[in-house]
């Protein structure tokens, strides 16, 4: 089965690969944006703490 | 217990009474969409026939779900709703009561109003029936699931818009069995299996919907 | 008698209080002091059952205030920042739909008597949106006269009374306290009350340097 | 650690209460109270180190998972005599379906347990799996949408099972905006584990309304699954995709729970001595 035949999907590129193309695209954006999501509060807490430590020294 | 639920009864009304104008906004509301189908649908019999069960529940329901954000919201503001939880009767009797004078205020107008506009639809005086009989079992059950909607959102920005998107999902059954019963009725078909049906959510959430408000209320005034 | 032991509120994100306890018995007034937003409403609240305490426990003779249920808020009557009561309705009528919900109602003619005794002579049948803000706090102070309760929860009750209108709620509350009642309440004025049967509870951070 | 001052007010005979500044260990800390706290406050603390190994695993299960099912889709999986290739779609259409009402199920399971036990941290379970669910409530009806397409020539049917997953749509988006509409952490968990009761509670009534309605309308004649012969690889296959679906929903759920965690109990002392924040 050669690759252009795969692509083709037999005439319905359009439908597999619009339904497993978004499939991918959603589960593969949702961790990247929970990881930056993280490092964002994760820095949030970093400058409180740095404040907190700031203001008792 | 129940001289309690006919004393908050009896208040809501009383003030319902006392705010006249706010009584006829949702009947004049439903009066409106109604109305305004024809003129964008064309007056074609037929078609407005085919299509009279279906704008008659949407509107219903529309009319039921602009009228209940006041449902608690007055009495949040003004401390009443805190004197409502610390009354020593159970808060769903008290829930209970302020939903059926809210019915009474919103739902039944349009019941009794239904048949007059089905006129503009050329209805057949069974369909008609029918219609009333729907509406009559529907709008409780739309009142009592909207005051779950309405109490989850007390107080909160954007409250208006919030309830209708909680709220509609759940109305949907009771839209289908409304509208389905009206219909079956037109079609010949006999609308009994939707009329029962209706009967029935209108008993569960008779039973679910005060229950499920009043643990809401206590959330929210949290 | 009241009991609270333990007892840690936290607003948001933020603990109010932690390990609060007193004891409150008959004929005592607790009367408490705190700068705004040290936690005293949440405090009262809490005590009425009106929120959720995140830890401790609250009991009312003996017993938890949440597995009294209804049995507990018969015997308290809380009046908080809302006075609670409907501008469409009269004087009269928010007190005896407050009455009868409390679990006692009370006659055409009670209700016109407390109105008076809270010197709102004239006014009784006036829709309560035309009344002033001192005049609709003395409507929802009325129903300390006829209710039956033995636990007032007060928050500033004084705000927006003049001089004669808190030496009177002063007076009932007196009397409240001799008849074996029980009282928290917060203001920021004095409370003329004998001396051994008043507590004092202070809330508030009360950290180096802080005000 | 600042000074613990205990501000003791005596006045009258009656010797009276104290109090002392939050966030410090209490002087007397009676042996009951510290089980129930340690159940109720600091499971989010021991549980946040816990996720945080589990992350890991579950997410290179999803992907070796996920990877075998769409080797078998496209490689092992026949041809269909009738559909041709297109059918392959059910091979995420029907694992994310089942993906979103599963994932509901178990909102309901934590909002309950959340409502019963008013502990803290299925609140934030609850609130870690919606979006999950609501993104595979979406691609449900996006691939069945682009599976309608070549098979009845409309991009959308009103087929039963495609309104109910619309309407478990609404369910979750409800959801979500109630979530952010509500400032006040435990009132939002609350609110929201009310809501996903409700609305558990309405999910049978609606799918057999609609049921109903699909049937009363156009009768049986458009329905999706009696086109092709469920074959045992196409079962295995889908079998496969969902178990890799189901890894990949904890993986990210444990995660965005972790980031949760934090955001709530930023100013306690636990998470101001993680590693991550030192960094």
């Amino acid at each position: 089965m050669s690759v252009a035949e795969f692509l083709d999907m037999g005439g319905y590129a359009l439908y597999v690969w619009g339904s497993f193309g978004v499939s991918a695209l959603l589960m593969i954006l949702e961790p990247i944006m929970l990881r930056n999501h993280r490092r964002a509060v994760l820095q949030r807490i970093a400058r409180i703490i740095r404040i907190k430590a700031g203001e008792k020294v | 217990m129940f001289s309690a639920f006919r004393t908050l009864m009896g208040r809501d009304l009383l003030l319902a009474m006392r705010r006249r104008s706010d009584l006829f906004t949702t009947l004049f509301f439903f009066v409106i969409v109604v109305s305004l189908f024809p003129l964008g649908i064309g007056p074609e019999m037929n078609t407005l026939r085919l299509i009279a069960p279906g704008v008659f529940w949407v509107a219903a329901l529309l009319a039921s779900m602009l009228a209940l954000e006041r449902l608690f919201a007055v009495d949040y503001e003004d401390g009443a709703l805190e004197q409502m939880l610390l009354a020593p009767q159970p808060l769903f009797v008290l829930v209970l009561a302020k939903v059926t004078a809210h019915w009474l205020v919103t739902g039944l107008p349009l019941v009794l109003m239904a048949p007059l506009l089905g006129l503009q639809y050329d209805l057949s005086s069974e369909a008609l029936g029918v219609m009333v009989l729907s509406l009559l079992l529907g709008t409780p059950a739309l009142s009592l699931i909207g005051a779950i909607g309405a109490a989850l959102t007390l107080g909160l920005r954007g409250g208006g818009v919030l309830v209708s998107l909680l709220v509609l999902p759940l109305y949907i059954p009771v839209l289908i069995f409304g509208s389905g019963a009206v219909e079956a009725t037109a079609s010949g078909l006999g609308g009994q299996g939707h009329i029962s049906m209706l009967g029935a959510i209108l008993v569960l959430s008779l039973l679910l919907a005060p229950l499920a408000a009043s643990a809401a209320l206590r959330i929210s005034v949290e | 008698m009241l009991e609270v032991a333990g007892l840690a509120c936290i607003r948001g994100d933020r603990k109010l209080f932690s390990d609060l306890s007193f004891r409150l018995e008959a004929g005592e007034l607790l009367h408490l002091h705190g700068h705004n937003g040290s936690g005293k409403t949440t405090l009262m609240r809490t005590v009425c059952g009106l929120m959720k305490e995140s830890d401790g426990e609250i009991r009312w003779n003996g017993e938890s205030i949440h597995r009294l249920g209804e049995d507990f808020t018969r015997d308290v009557v809380y009046i908080g920042h809302k006075n609670g009561i409907k501008d469409d309705l009269t004087g009269v009528e928010n007190l005896r739909v407050c009455s009868a919900l409390d679990g006692n109602p009370i006659t055409e003619r009670q209700a016109w008597d407390a109105l008076e005794r809270m010197g709102l002579m004239g006014h009784e049948d006036l829709p309560s949106r035309v009344l002033s803000q001192g005049q609709k706090r003395r409507v929802a102070l009325a129903r300390l006269l006829v209710n039956k309760s033995r636990l007032w929860v007060l928050d500033e009750p004084f705000t927006a009374l003049d001089v004669a209108a808190v030496d009177f709620l002063q007076s009932i509350i007196r009397d409240h306290i001799n008849s074996g009642g029980m009282v928290i309440l917060t203001t920021h004025q004095e409370v003329r009350i004998t001396r051994e049967q008043v507590k004092e509870l202070q809330l508030g951070w009360k950290e180096v340097g802080h005000v | 650690m600042p000074p613990v001052a205990k501000f003791n007010e005596v006045t009258g005979t009656k010797p009276y209460l104290y109090y002392q500044t939050p966030g410090t260990a209490g002087l007397h800390y009676p042996m009951n109270s510290r089980l129930i706290n340690w159940f109720k406050f600091s499971s989010p603390a021991t549980f946040y180190p816990l996720a945080g190994r589990l992350v890991p695993i579950f997410a290179v299960l999803a992907l070796a998972l996920i990877g075998v099912g769409l080797y078998m889709s496209f490689f092992v999986a026949p041809t269909d005599y009738k559909q041709g290739e297109g059918y392959r779609i059910i091979f995420v259409h029907v694992p994310a379906a089942w993906m979103s009402m599963f994932i509901y199920l178990i909102m309901a399971f934590w909002a309950a347990l959340g409502l019963v036990f008013n502990t803290r941290l299925s609140g934030m379970m609850t609130r870690a799996l919606a979006p999950t669910g609501a993104i595979f409530a979406f691609l449900a009806l996006w691939t069945g949408a682009f599976w309608g397409k070549p098979m009845w020539g409309t991009w959308w049917v009103w087929d039963a099972r495609l309104t109910s997953e619309l309407i478990l749509l609404f369910l979750y988006l409800g959801y979500l905006a109630l979530q952010g509409a509500i400032d006040d952490t435990r009132r939002a968990d609350r609110a929201g584990a009310l809501l996903v009761l409700v609305g558990v509670v309405n999910i049978p009534i609606i799918y057999y309304s609609v049921q109903w309605w699909n049937t009363l309308h156009q009768g049986a004649t458009i329905s999706m699954d009696n086109g092709s012969k469920m074959g045992v690889t196409m079962l295995w296959t889908m079998l496969i995709m969902a178990l890799g679906f189901w890894a990949y929903t904890i993986a990210v759920a444990l995660a965005r729970v972790r980031s949760i965690i934090l955001e709530r109990e930023a100013d306690t002392t636990w998470v101001s001595e993680l590693a991550e924040v030192r960094l």
